[in-house]
């Protein structure tokens, strides 16, 4: 059964279907893509082994002398991806469809069907071609999907769209010098190729493209502007998807192309064992997480602010790629995996207290948990995560990620990633105050109920799987080992049971941990619950030095706590990390606009000055050609 | 097996509980005395405790209850993964990423529980409390980063046990700027003056535990005393040898604790923000030159 | 044989009330509620001097943590709403000491249009100290007085509230809520 | 300048009011209902720009108001009292809230504890007192003891008889 051709044909019918067919009826378009998504992951779970299956697809194009073919290989990352992106598309769809009732949602699934036939293309790809097309192909519909065709999303939806093109250029421009040096657009070969001429002068140069092509889409330092914009103005269900999925594929590509020839020594020196580029884009990954950590603690918007905290994962996950060891790689995937768990969780909480409020504003929000417990849960269960803490699936990837940098002796880039480790507790904190806690709004004392059970699927499986990771990290990792071997994994690295991380300065049985916690809690819930008795009290009964609110006119909006929150800490920090990059990309945005208006009334004006320029300036071209 | 982890994991919590609030009651009384005062009697605090633990409480969601149980479990379930003389519950060694992660889930678990009381001194107070953590983790972190790289294992256990060999030996005498450090640092984490914005009874109410009435106070105290029992057991564990008995250790835990009580009579308080930059400044300096003095030079 | 149970029953619960008893009165969180000039004489009580908490006794910034609400001095008609509020508010068992002349009788403020006469006709009371001002000394024994009323299980201000409720309420209304003048001559 | 020359210039301004020298920085100016704004504003250009505050006092044996606007200066260093006297019966005086904004707040306490009406003034509602419905509690007909009594249930008191 021709499987990926399947997927990437079925995806587009599905769209056209829906597009020609179903636009006004957002329920089938659900349905169909949950069918869809359902219908995938069952076609992919059978691909699990079968790592040498390929299809290949005939094409009549030429490049030069070769017909370019098409071929699609199996391979354990790009499985061990695109199953993670159905199943999560599956249950994203599953919210999607509670989530069409409501007046913010939008008719995506034309869109979305596309981008996940996209994402076949690009992780299954056996060669250049298909991997940019698929590329591409992905980047266009996310930005229709984030302009949502409306005009106030129009500056915030730019940076995407700009930032990305400018990715899929540098992509282009990439595979051409790749294919100037190799003569070939198999990855793999060119990989090869690549390394058996690394003396060559080029080749530091020939990895710039990709750099930026792949930290664009994964949102790295510079070029994290893009993130927090277009998940504010995403419509809320198709946030989960940008942070979980969309910005993973920059790592898959570095994982892809750029480590097998770092690793490999492709570009000269090192610095303890570690090519001196991955070292220094190591460091990379630490900048952005601490960037993107003191950014999300001034945030008001509750997308923005989770979006800084995907920034701030995704520099963890960087760190430890790009240390190019086998321990960093297991740290570095393991950690996109649960990041893509768990942040989809976290996002589909904030989409649903949208689909309930219909504001991201966290300062018009607070005490949603009291109506809507499930999905307090959810979120709390995810921001433990997202902090890194013991029982759930983010401390284990943290334990191997520091575990890799210690093993490297990279002592300072370990204290600076508690920085950024410990600051998550901070933004993850007041996004669980300002939006969950504290005193409920008047407005949404009534209004706001718990999620219907079909959106709360995703929510109880998020659940389950975050703790159950957690404490069981072999499940994530046990099915990967016959990718840890091919990366030449030591054995002491690779898990004997299910519940023991491994690690360079020491093992950690997650299990007992957790039977150890477990057993606290209980200790303490019965001695809560033995002791005196309690009674409740309404929220506005609270200490309020003696005075009764309603004398001055205190509602539960001015009980709360929401404004500068971080206040002492913006004083002295923000200033300094606000002016640096969004400034940048805004003056370049302004002068590059400033550019084009300049070639604009070139044309514009009545004059003939512009056409005798172009017409000079490709006669300079023509003879220059001739001359040199 | 598991019954035996869990009767030596109950011992363990009675014990880790009975020092902490024995060390809060001693606390107070060389504070009182300090000021010349007479001060309580050494066993206060548990008849504090125990009256808490008798009075009414009153709550506004059980996201409270939830907050308190978390707050205390998670600080319990973290002193059962410190070494006590080298007593462990279950052969943990002692992880310090899971010590340092744990404990996070102690002050998460209250830091909500507080914030579902909907009083707005409370988030105040955890806010000022998050960015004094901000502070003092990084030092903290440094200092645990170096003995990890000197003996080239992430457990407390092993580096307790490094500096096997007499007083000479000990941590405190070979690393004396990263032990300053550390002291410096765990002031603020046990939040001790200077660094005492969090609670800052005149100006928000006692901070985040404005609306903890009755049990929840009770809890809270008992958390008091088991994060008081764990950031003296690091300290020990990391600087003061290793210990042959628990009498032992428990009396170099208390000279620890002493110091804090010390800095913490005489002091007045830092400014939030200024707090954490003097955490940046001194210790952090400290732990990175002892760093660069220990593997660089 | 059911009447002896819960004579038992109500035996036991007495032993344990005194067990219970004898921690509470060693361990008194006071909430001052400074609204005259007695606030004056509680530092030399906690301070080195007369140092009160050798006695277990400890302030405390909010009502919820309080076992003793302290009003120092005269209460006004303004102050007394929040006076009450505030008690009602601290958690059981609590106890309320008085504080000088003012809140026995009105004090020097007696006639006067705003200064509350009887406290204890607006919050239960187990105590008074009197004296304008009391001396450390004499609100210390107060304490230690307090402390022996608590042990006996004599102090049940808080449930002379409780069981009165309706009065004191209708008290509190009276002055509070108003709505015809106490005196002829009426309206201004 | 000294005070002396001082009055004598408003006095030259204004020929019907009462002068009185206090001290050596203090002075009293006294003047009749109608008259007394045009003082207080020619004081305000004069260089006393401080309105310190507003009190009345109860003449009650002449049945009058005395309402007191107390001035200082900082250039000169002088204070003056400019004094307004009211029939007591229904009492009812101009604001000095055109002069002064700060005078509102001065006005609503003497509107609440001695019931003067100062026209012009949008809110008089009151301030310090809780629910008052009595006459208001400052004036020398309002019997503080007797209410006392009443409101807080004070009864006879011992060996008062």
């Amino acid at each position: 059964m021709i499987t990926f051709g399947t997927i990437v044909i079925l995806g587009i019918l599905i769209s056209l279907i829906i597009w020609l067919f179903f636009r006004e009826n957002k329920v089938i378009s659900w349905i169909l893509f949950i069918l869809y998504t359902g219908f995938s992951f069952v076609l992919l779970l059978r691909l699990y082994g079968q790592w040498q299956y390929y299809e290949a697809f005939k094409s009549i194009i030429y490049l030069g002398n070769i017909k370019i073919k098409f071929t699609l290989q199996n391979n354990m990352l790009g499985w061990i991806f695109a199953i993670l992106i159905f199943g999560i598309s599956f249950f994203n769809g599953l919210f999607s469809l509670g989530f069409s009732k409501s007046k913010y949602s939008k008719n995506i699934v034309p869109l979305w069907t596309l981008i996940l036939s996209a994402s076949i293309l690009i992780l299954f790809a056996k060669d250049f071609i298909l991997f940019f097309v698929g590329w591409e192909y992905l980047t266009w519909p996310v930005f229709f999907i984030v302009n949502q065709g409306k005009k106030k999303f129009y500056s915030d939806s730019m940076y995407y769209f700009a930032l990305n093109v400018l990715g899929g250029m540098a992509l282009m421009l990439g595979i051409w010098l790749v294919f100037k040096n190799t003569q070939t657009l198999d990855i793999k070969t060119s990989i090869s190729i690549l390394l058996s001429h690394k003396a060559s002068i080029h080749t530091f140069w020939l990895l710039i493209p990709f750099f930026i092509a792949f930290l664009v889409k994964s949102a790295a330092y510079p070029f994290h502007v893009w993130a927090p914009r277009a998940h504010s103005s995403a419509p809320a269900d198709f946030s989960p998807f940008i942070s979980g999925i969309m910005i993973k594929f920059g790592i898959f590509g570095i994982l892809l192309f750029i480590y097998p020839l770092l690793s490999k020594g492709f570009i000269p020196g090192t610095y303890h064992g570690v090519p001196t580029t991955a070292y220094f884009l190591s460091w990379l990954g630490i900048i952005t997480s601490i960037v993107a950590t003191v950014l999300a603690f001034s945030e008001n918007n509750m997308k923005r602010l989770m979006a800084y905290s995907s920034v701030a994962n995704v520099g963890y996950i960087l760190t430890a790629i790009f240390l190019t060891t086998p321990l960093g790689i297991e740290g570095g995937i393991f950690h996109t995996i649960n990041h893509m768990i768990f942040k989809v969780i976290i996002f589909i909480t904030l989409a649903a207290v949208y689909f309930r409020t219909g504001t991201a504003d966290m300062s018009k929000l607070g005490g949603i948990a009291y109506k809507m417990p499930i999905t307090f849960m959810t979120f709390l269960i995810g921001i433990i995560a997202a902090a890194g803490i013991f029982p759930m699936n983010g401390f284990t990837s943290k334990w191997i990620i520091f575990q890799a940098i210690l093993e490297k002796h990279f002592y300072l880039m370990a204290v600076a990633m508690f920085f950024a480790s410990t600051g998550a507790f901070l933004y993850l904190y007041r996004a669980l105050h300002s939006i969950f806690l504290g005193q409920i709004k008047p407005e949404h004392r009534d209004s706001v109920k718990e999620v219907p059970f079909l959106m709360q699927i995703p929510m109880w499986i998020g659940m389950i799987l975050i703790i159950s990771i957690g404490v069981f990290p072999g499940l994530v990792l046990k099915p990967l080992i016959p990718f840890f071997n091919s990366i030449g994994l030591p054995a002491k690295y690779i898990l004997t049971s299910l519940s023991k991380l491994p690690g360079s300065f020491g093992q950690l049985n997650t299990l007992n941990a957790a039977i150890i916690f477990g057993f606290a809690a209980v200790l303490v819930t019965i001695l809560f619950f033995v002791v005196a008795k309690h009674h409740k009290k309404p929220f506005m009964d609270n200490y309020t030095a003696g005075e009764d609110p309603k004398d001055w006119g205190v509602d539960e909006n001015r009980y709360q706590f929401a404004y500068g929150f971080y206040q002492p800490f913006e004083k002295k920090f923000l200033p300094f990390f606000k002016r640096s990059v969004d400034m940048f990309w805004q003056y370049f945005g302004f002068y590059t606009k400033h550019l084009g208006e300049w070639f604009n009334n070139i044309f514009k004006d009545d004059n003939n000055f512009g056409y005798i320029a172009i017409i000079g300036i490709v006669i300079i071209f023509i003879f220059g050609g001739f001359v040199l | 097996m598991i019954f035996l982890i869990l009767l030596k994991a109950f011992l363990i919590t009675l014990w880790v509980v009975f020092i902490g609030l024995l060390f809060l009651g001693i606390g107070r009384k060389i504070t009182a005395r300090i000021q010349k005062r007479y001060g309580p009697p050494f066993y206060q605090q548990f008849i504090d405790v125990i009256k808490l633990l008798a009075k009414e409480s009153i709550w506004h969601h059980w996201i409270m209850i939830l907050g308190a149980i978390m707050a205390l479990g998670g600080l319990i379930a973290t002193a059962l993964h410190v070494p006590i003389a080298g007593i462990l519950p279950y052969d943990s060694n002692g992880p310090i990423f899971l010590v340092l992660y744990l404990s996070a889930i102690g002050y998460l678990g209250m830091a909500m529980g507080v914030s579902a009381s909907g009083n707005p001194n409370a988030p105040l107070g955890i806010g000022r409390a998050l960015t004094l953590m901000l502070g003092y983790e990084i030092p903290f972190a440094a200092v645990l980063i170096i003995f990890m790289g000197l003996t080239k294992s992430s457990y407390f256990l092993q580096i307790a046990q490094s500096q096997a060999g007499g007083i000479l030996h000990w941590n405190f005498i070979r690393y004396p700027l990263a032990f300053i450090g550390a002291e410096i640092a765990v002031q603020a984490m046990m939040a001790e003056k200077p660094f005492d914005q969090m609670i800052a009874p005149a100006e928000i109410a006692s901070g985040p535990l404005v609306e903890w009435p009755g049990k929840f106070l009770g809890l809270g105290m008992i958390q008091m005393g088991v994060s008081v029992f764990i950031e003296t057991a690091i300290i020990t564990n990391l600087f003061l040898g290793p210990s042959h008995n628990i009498l032992d250790f428990t009396l170099k835990q208390f000279g620890i604790y002493f110091i804090a009580l010390c800095i913490n009579a005489v002091m007045p308080r830092f400014k939030i923000e200024n707090a954490a930059i003097y955490l940046w400044t001194i210790p952090l300096g400290l732990g990175l030159l002892q760093m660069l003095i220990t593997f660089v030079l | 044989m059911l009447d002896k149970i819960q004579k038992d029953r109500e035996k036991r619960q007495s032993a344990w009330e005194a067990v219970i008893n004898y921690f509470r009165k060693r361990s008194l969180y006071m909430l001052h509620y400074c609204t005259g000039c007695g606030a004056i004489e509680l530092p030399p009580i906690m301070t080195s001097r007369w140092d009160m908490e050798r006695f277990g006794i400890a302030p405390m910034a909010t009502p919820r943590q309080a076992d003793i609400l302290l009003v120092t001095g005269y209460a006004s008609q303004k102050t007394i709403k929040r006076l009450i509020y505030t008690y009602e508010q601290m958690p059981n068992p609590k106890w309320v000491l008085g504080f000088g002349s003012c809140t026995i009788n009105g004090g020097i403020y007696w006639d006067s249009y705003n200064v509350i006469n009887k406290l204890d006709r607006y919050i239960p009371i187990d105590l008074f100290i009197s004296g304008c001002m009391p001396r450390p000394q004499s609100i210390l024994s107060a304490m230690k007085k307090l402390q022996e009323m608590i042990g006996k299980g004599e102090a049940k201000g808080y449930e002379r509230y409780k069981q009165n409720y309706e009065w004191y309420k209708k008290n509190q209304r009276k002055l509070l809520e108003r709505e015809t003048p106490f005196l002829d001559g009426g309206e201004k | 300048m000294k005070i002396k020359e001082m009055l004598e210039n408003i006095k030259k301004e204004f020929p019907y009011i009462g002068t009185e020298i206090q001290e050596e920085k203090q002075a009293r100016i006294y003047v009749c209902n109608d008259k007394f704004l045009n003082i207080l504003t020619y004081l305000r250009n004069e260089k006393f720009e401080h309105l310190a505050n507003i009190f009345a006092i109860d003449w009650i044996d002449e049945k009058e108001f005395e309402i007191n606007y107390n001035l200082w200066s900082y250039e000169y260093l002088v204070s003056i009292i400019v004094k307004v006297r009211i029939p007591r019966d229904k009492a009812k005086i101009p604001t000095a809230l055109n002069i002064w904004d700060h005078a509102q707040i001065y006005e609503r306490e003497v509107h609440e504890f001695f019931g003067i009406e100062f026209i012009g003034n949008p809110d008089l509602s009151p301030l310090f007192l809780h629910n008052w419905k009595d006459l208001p509690p400052m004036r020398k007909d309002f019997d503080t003891e007797a209410f006392s009594r009443k409101a807080f249930d004070v009864g006879e008191r011992e060996g008062e008889k």
